[in-house]
């Protein structure tokens, strides 16, 4: 099953909600405002740094650029991928459940 | 593979029809099938025929009728949502059709992956 | 335009429909509720499931009248009846289940009690295993 | 007092517009005024003159356009957020106008209070 | 100033800030989803308790009726108001802040 | 249709601008930014406020190139330089303020070197009086 987030977890529940009820295993994707989870050094990191050892766990690269983050700045096991790669995540992992 | 598309959320407000589109444009260049988009919810207002963005910016509702056009992509606007939002023959877009919400059960049942965005 | 016809003879999938909003502050709650009912035409297999303030949906006891807007909570009592219906007539071969994550109500201080249709009450574990096994989520 | 509104979301997704319009009716009822609503972002979709909900709900855009008519209230639509969106003159409801956000501007400026709903 | 807050606490985190940023003597009214806010024996319920000390605070009754819950399951020290009461309470705090 | 003409001749109020959002997930922080561009026209007080992921919106370096999307980061540049205007001349009696909310920027490490346009690094309870203190209140 391939998860994705869209907002900022300092705005919503959403990306809380997805990793209580994503299965061990699965991966998770995070875009447009959700890519704000992915970035180090803020108070809601902890949860993308917890998240990656149980989920594999994507951010899209346009939406980081947008918002003027860059790769570096991405927590450590987090793999940047762009549209191309959103489609191959959904082909290779099932199901797409978006928690909106 | 086979991608069904569902838009939750109408152009300019929320990303979700960019980051939908964006991802169809995707997997047809990867040599995916996307047979069908539906429009749900405010969704549907990315069929409004009378929608004239800036110059400047994108145009969505030409967008997804190019993707219609070139890549034989059937756009289907839910016919309650769309009646409730103002979106019916007199303000639909070229490209998109209207019909019933079984057309999106229908994308599920007979797509891969039925891909959804939304807000 | 490019009308599409779908192979869809014999399919069977099942759908997960994932309602995590209150009502009325939104509509996403009935628009999910009217495609519900229209999976039940195609025969598919629904998980109807209800986490965050989605609980609130169908709780007993709604009154619209001074909002002004459309009281669909009935709509929920079509819903239990079509998965009784399911559940009884063995032609029918349609499993539905409307599940409610118990961590959910725990945190809304709410029961079964509360609500005006039969639920199974689940953990958050068990929702996981259900929806990963699912083909379509729609979620509003 | 002079009630100024500020409409942020379109008819039917997000229950704004059904509490600007509860609020402004219950001003005028009060004796108070109600000069200007004003509908920009997606509150501009509250003038979508194609909306037609079914029968046993409301039917936002014309409530909106029977307090214009039976009040005086003033409805105005962004200009640039309704073109974005597809509400110009061909798809526009009765009881509503198009001018620039200088409109709101006034209202704020004009009025006793500036009362904004949204998302 | 009279401060609206119209999302679940459970959410969105437009109550906190508008807790945080709204002066101590403002006036708050929980409207739409927001009245969740004000309902007892939630794990959210907490905030609002601790607000009533510092702000004079509202619900909009109409929406409480609408999701199902009573006048005695809302939290002590909160007022409930219809549409009639919200225009009195603009009228009587000044300037309107809409936390959305 | 009732067209309204307000009298507004010498009015001079305080607008505050209320920026939550993050940018390009949603509209509100461009469309936000048009009213208090259009505020400047009658010559109104602003206070142009960042607060929660609204911060976001003022960060150097956004580029929209792969998302398609209209990059309007430049137009608080164009904010910046309206309110450098009024501070400076004499002849426009106009006070605007840039202001981000120090919880804010802690809580997402950042720092006003982040930033594409100067801003005053305000506490909650400074904001909390600034805003107290205006007439009318937009935000999005």
């Amino acid at each position: 099953m391939l998860h994705t987030v869209n907002k900022s977890p300092f705005e919503r529940n959403s990306l809380d909600t997805c990793l209580r009820l994503a299965k061990k295993g699965s991966a998770i994707l995070l875009i447009e405002d959700g890519v704000i989870a992915a970035v180090k050094g803020t108070v809601q990191s902890a949860k993308i740094e917890g998240a990656v050892g149980n989920h594999a766990v994507y951010v899209l690269g346009p939406d980081l650029k947008a918002r003027a983050f860059s790769e570096d700045q991405v927590i450590s096991g987090v793999k940047v991928v762009d549209y191309a790669g959103f489609v191959d995540l959904a082909e290779e992992h099932g199901t797409h459940n978006a928690w909106l | 593979m086979k991608f069904g598309i569902l838009v939750n959320e109408g152009p300019f407000t929320h990303q979700a029809s960019d980051t939908a589109y964006q991802f169809a444009k995707a997997a047809l260049e990867k040599g995916h099938d996307v047979p069908r988009v539906f429009f749900y919810y405010d969704g549907v207002n990315n069929a409004n025929k009378y929608s004239a963005p800036q110059a400047d910016d994108r145009n969505l509702v030409k967008l997804w009728g190019a993707l219609a056009a070139e890549k034989n992509v059937d756009l289907v606007v839910c016919v309650a949502a769309g009646m409730r939002r103002g979106i019916q023959n007199e303000s639909l877009a070229p490209g998109f059709r209207i019909s019933g919400l079984g057309q999106l059960v229908e994308a599920g049942m007979g797509c891969d992956r039925l891909m959804m965005f939304g807000d | 335009m490019a009308e599409f016809e779908f192979e869809t003879e014999g399919v069977k999938k099942t759908f997960t429909f994932m309602n995590r909003k209150a009502p009325y502050g939104t509509i996403y709650a009935l628009e999910v509720l009217e495609t519900v009912l229209i999976s039940a035409a195609f025969e598919q297999h629904a998980n109807i499931i209800f986490v965050d303030d989605g609980v609130y949906q169908i709780k007993a006891g709604q009154d619209t009248t001074a909002i002004n807007m459309k009281n669909f909570s009935p709509t929920y009592g079509i819903i239990e009846m079509e998965k009784e219906d399911a559940d009884e007539d063995d032609d029918i071969d349609m499993v539905w289940r409307i599940i409610v994550e118990k961590e959910s109500l725990d945190a809304r201080g709410l029961t079964e009690d509360d609500f005006k249709v039969s639920v199974e009450v689940l953990s958050a574990a068990e929702i996981a295993d259900i929806v990963d096994a699912s083909d379509c989520v729609i979620s509003g």
